[in-house]
């Protein structure tokens, strides 16, 4: 038995997707003529503005084409579900929000995205456009702290993003863009559950198979197994694994700032994610840590995927600066 | 001795089509086990369009090399993923292996497999061992190259890089993996075959029956 | 079996969600002291303006209380799962937001919540604070075209509280918000499709039955049965079918505008959302509408169910006016 | 002939709720085909509510009517929804239809039945035959009247209420909706039981259980 989409064609959904985005954010964001996976800001390029693309597989949304827009990243280039896009588009994307001052992507480590947006970053070289790239690895679960080059991007993007868009609205240099990148990646640490599998629109079929009353903690944004599978456990508990793994790693004093985004993938709704930030308020006020700011909702998505991702993003002063900075994107709006 | 032509080489891509579209399900259930379960799709979808853009090649214009390219690109752009840039590496060398041909010898299905081979770990930086891909495709080029040479005929040789691709797909259950999205696992990935090497032994085996004369 | 939820305790879970929602919305909301169900806008009360209370049952967020805030409404009064918030917590938000101008009650359209917030309202008016409601009857699967004042109120909510919080924050007279409010219902379309059950929290068991292949149109926001039942259809098919019977209703003009929601029930992803708002934004461009702002997401949920709804608010200047209006809410901005 | 004491009545409302609560998924699956699956749950959590707020009165100073108004308070607030407003209304006026009286005499409880029919009825507007609750409450406080009025002893005319509160009940499987959230159905109601009407037949039998001697 196929699993019940709202969908047209599996082999069709994710232009079709970009159809209906396009159409409901024009004042946002637009397609570029001849690369339809290439979804650029309206307001790009700005001369001397270091240009941000994102981009990765389709199936996470909001992230990463939501995050297009204003403060934000002018680009996204848009793959397949779960799936890397090729250097075309990336490529398109690249030459379309060049300011002249460099142009960074940004996007999560994995094989498949590294591979495709290095053979951009070469070809686009050949036409004299800079790159540089800044990898988000925010996921602790998938390799120990020693090898956070080895980590996944996950939710925790969002920050990455967020901070990196600031800076290059703020007409930072390239050099100053990337290593606000790159410090935001460092503050950033993420690590999620999963209760009950997605399924791909062109099968239709449940992605990976859990217990009837089982969990994976560290589960991937796109199914790919986590850390530990056991028995279901309360939202506290929950939480409560996740924070001290975090803290483990973040290793927080009293009087530190954070923000937080607690993040569902896909059918986790709002009353469970708010019942998981009550915890993690809960937690982070005992440790003598001050949120500033927290987003909870459908950030990083796995399609239909039951589970949530809990993200903490370490502020120092100019993070702090960055996360505040507005923005107005497709999908987001903050500041 | 017979040489292989264009018109071989396009029909090698339908073939190889239409056994990764009937291998699809199993390679997307393989990938769901330690990775994100669309392997099958990214595999279809690649070389539909791999075998959609080479026979729209005009036969009298193009030879081998462009077959390739023209494999390559519409295989990277149709898929992206880690496959994409694996393969159209692999077809893109292929081509360069094979530049100034009119038509294939033995001696240039060798050099074929072992430009692929060579073609994907450049690209993935995969070495023997760590679960990919590379482990069914370096054994087939390396006992391809040693039938070759070894004076087995270019259905044996072929017949061969079918075997190794099989041995080295299975072997891959026992390895821990170092590259892609299983290397997360630890562990974990034990016990479960590579989807990328499980769909190079259904491309290596098409690849064997198109061009074993 | 029961159903997998990030909890702790059924019977606990409006109240830590509420917990939640305060720790992440510190800005914008507070729970009022001795009425921990009353959430009421940081800003409120304002002399001399219009006090707007919404409300339900919970498991629909962002609605109800998602959208409090400035511009918006002034407070909700939260209730248990799928069940109409009892007069008390009513009552107090109704104090706590009076600027002496009046105070519009606006919620969903059952039986319920007529008699929860009827009852808040004697007890008001014995307290000399005058109350006006105006129900939100935008379903309309639920009763025939005559029969308006039967249907229930759905997602459309959010375009009548969007109306009406314009209204309010502009300072307008009390009859002139209770007009609004009525003609923002009265300009309000909605019809949802569900394709899979949710489950309360305190049992955990899906609170009805679909076939494998089944999808119900019509469904109600508690799942409650709708009108018709049958195979899965096509996304397009599905679009076409809403926008068939809202455009019966709504009886459209070339050259008119409106403004759309794609609403998610719950555990139906963004991607599958915006391939219906494609074929939205086609059948809206071949009828000659022009489609003033869309809104594509997690609106009004039903906790985890599977499905989603369209809505159609048709706009004329005034209308489009206090669409435009900012507001900034704990779950949601705009302007 | 016994007098029914505050005690009594505390005791009854800790039976009605282990009877709703023991009835709990039943109703919300009842409540599951026509409605939003949740009355079980409003009703378990009222009555708990209204059975520990009862049981906290000081039982020397507390009266039937105290007792009523407490439970009508408890009720409601605790619960909301449907249920919520409609048993409130009911205690209230059961509470106001045993005003003054220290005990409750038989001819009090026919008053009682008929009093919380009534203020059902006035709170929810709904007529016999609309399937709501008002079709178990009604022949219940008419049934228990009728035989009270024929002379039958207080045993007996809660039994007769009992049995008639079940047939309405049934009754209600054969009626369209007119009130509630069943009214959007039509005749998709059809042949499915109304979960108030059903929860009433057990608040109904647990007070006969109850109050009977
Ligand atoms: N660096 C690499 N070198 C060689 N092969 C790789 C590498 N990374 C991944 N692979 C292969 O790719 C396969 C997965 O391909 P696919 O599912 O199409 O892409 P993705 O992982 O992006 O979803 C793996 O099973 C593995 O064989
Ligand atoms: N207007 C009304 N008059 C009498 N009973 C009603 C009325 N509306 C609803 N009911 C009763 O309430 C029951 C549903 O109660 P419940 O599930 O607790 O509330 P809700 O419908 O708010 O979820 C219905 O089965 C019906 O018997
Ligand atoms: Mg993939
Ligand atoms: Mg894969
Ligand atoms: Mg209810
Ligand atoms: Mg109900």
């Amino acid at each position: 038995m196929q699993t019940k989409k709202l969908i047209n064609d599996g082999a069709k959904a994710v232009d079709e997707m970009l159809l209906g985005v396009l159409a409901a954010h024009p004042r946002h964001v637009r397609a570029l003529e001849g690369s339809p996976r290439s979804i650029v800001a309206r307001h790009a390029p700005r001369p001397g503005k270091v240009g941000l693309v994102v981009g990765g597989g389709s199936g996470h949304e909001p992230t990463f084409l939501g995050f297009v827009g204003k403060g934000l990243a002018d680009a996204c280039a848009v793959g397949n579900v779960f799936a890397s896009p090729p250097p075309d588009p990336i490529i398109e994307c690249a030459k379309a929000v060049n300011g002249g001052a460099g142009v960074l992507f940004t996007y999560g480590n994995y094989a498949g995205d590294v591979m495709n947006f290095d053979m951009a970053a070469e070809m686009l070289a050949m036409d004299d456009i800079e790159v540089r790239t800044v990898l988000t690895t925010d996921d602790i679960a998938s390799a120990p702290a020693d090898q956070r080059h080895k980590r996944r991007g996950v939710a925790g993007n969002f920050f990455v993003f967020k901070a990196t868009g600031a800076a290059c609205d703020r007409m930072l240099s390239f050099d100053e863009c990337e290593r606000i990148a790159r410090k935001a990646n460092d503050h950033t640490f993420t690590m999620g559950v999963a209760l009950a599998p997605c399924s791909l629109p062109q099968t239709r079929r449940p992605n990976f198979e859990l217990g009837e009353d089982e969990m994976e903690m560290g589960m991937g944004i796109h199914g790919e197994p986590g850390v530990t599978r056991g028995p279901l456990k309360s939202a506290d508990a929950v939480a409560d694994e996740i924070i001290d793994r975090i803290f483990g790693e973040m290793v927080p004093s009293r009087g530190d700032r954070v923000a937080v985004l607690v993040n569902s993938l896909g059918s986790t709704p709002l009353m469970e994610l708010y019942i998981l930030n009550s915890r993690v308020a809960q937690r982070l006020a005992d440790a003598g840590i001050q949120t500033h700011a927290t987003w909870v909702g459908n950030y990083c998505t796995s399609l239909e995927m039951a589970g949530a991702s809990i993200t903490l993003h370490r502020l120092d002063g100019e993070l702090q600066d960055m996360l505040d900075h507005p923005c107005d994107c497709a999908m987001f709006r903050a500041g | 001795m017979t040489t292989i032509d264009t018109a071989r080489l396009v029909a090698m891509f339908a073939a190889i089509a239409a056994d990764i579209s009937a291998d699809r399900d199993r390679l997307c259930a393989l990938d769901g086990v330690i990775g994100d379960a669309d392997h099958g799709i990214a595999m279809e979808l690649g070389f539909a369009a791999a075998r959609d853009a080479v026979a729209g090649l005009d036969p009298a214009a193009a030879d081998p090399t462009t077959i390739f390219n023209t494999a390559a690109k519409s295989f990277l752009n149709a898929v992206g993923a880690s496959s994409g840039p694996l393969y159209a590496t692999a077809f893109m060398r292929a081509g360069a292996a094979v530049k100034g041909k009119a038509e294939l010898e033995d001696a240039d299905v060798v050099a074929l497999f072992r430009a692929m081979a060579k073609g994907i770990q450049d690209r993935g930086k995969a070495e023997a061992g760590e679960k990919t891909m590379i482990d069914a495709w370096l054994p087939a080029a390396q006992a391809m190259g040693d039938a070759a040479g070894a004076g087995t005929d270019l259905a044996g040789a072929l017949a061969a890089a079918a075997d190794a691709a099989r041995a080295g797909a299975e072997a891959t259950k026992d390895m821990i993996a170092g590259k892609g999205r299983s290397s997360r696992l630890g562990e974990r990935a034990l016990g479960h075959m590579d989807p990328g090497a499980a769909s190079a032994v259904t491309v290596i085996e098409a690849m064997r029956r198109s061009l074993a004369g």
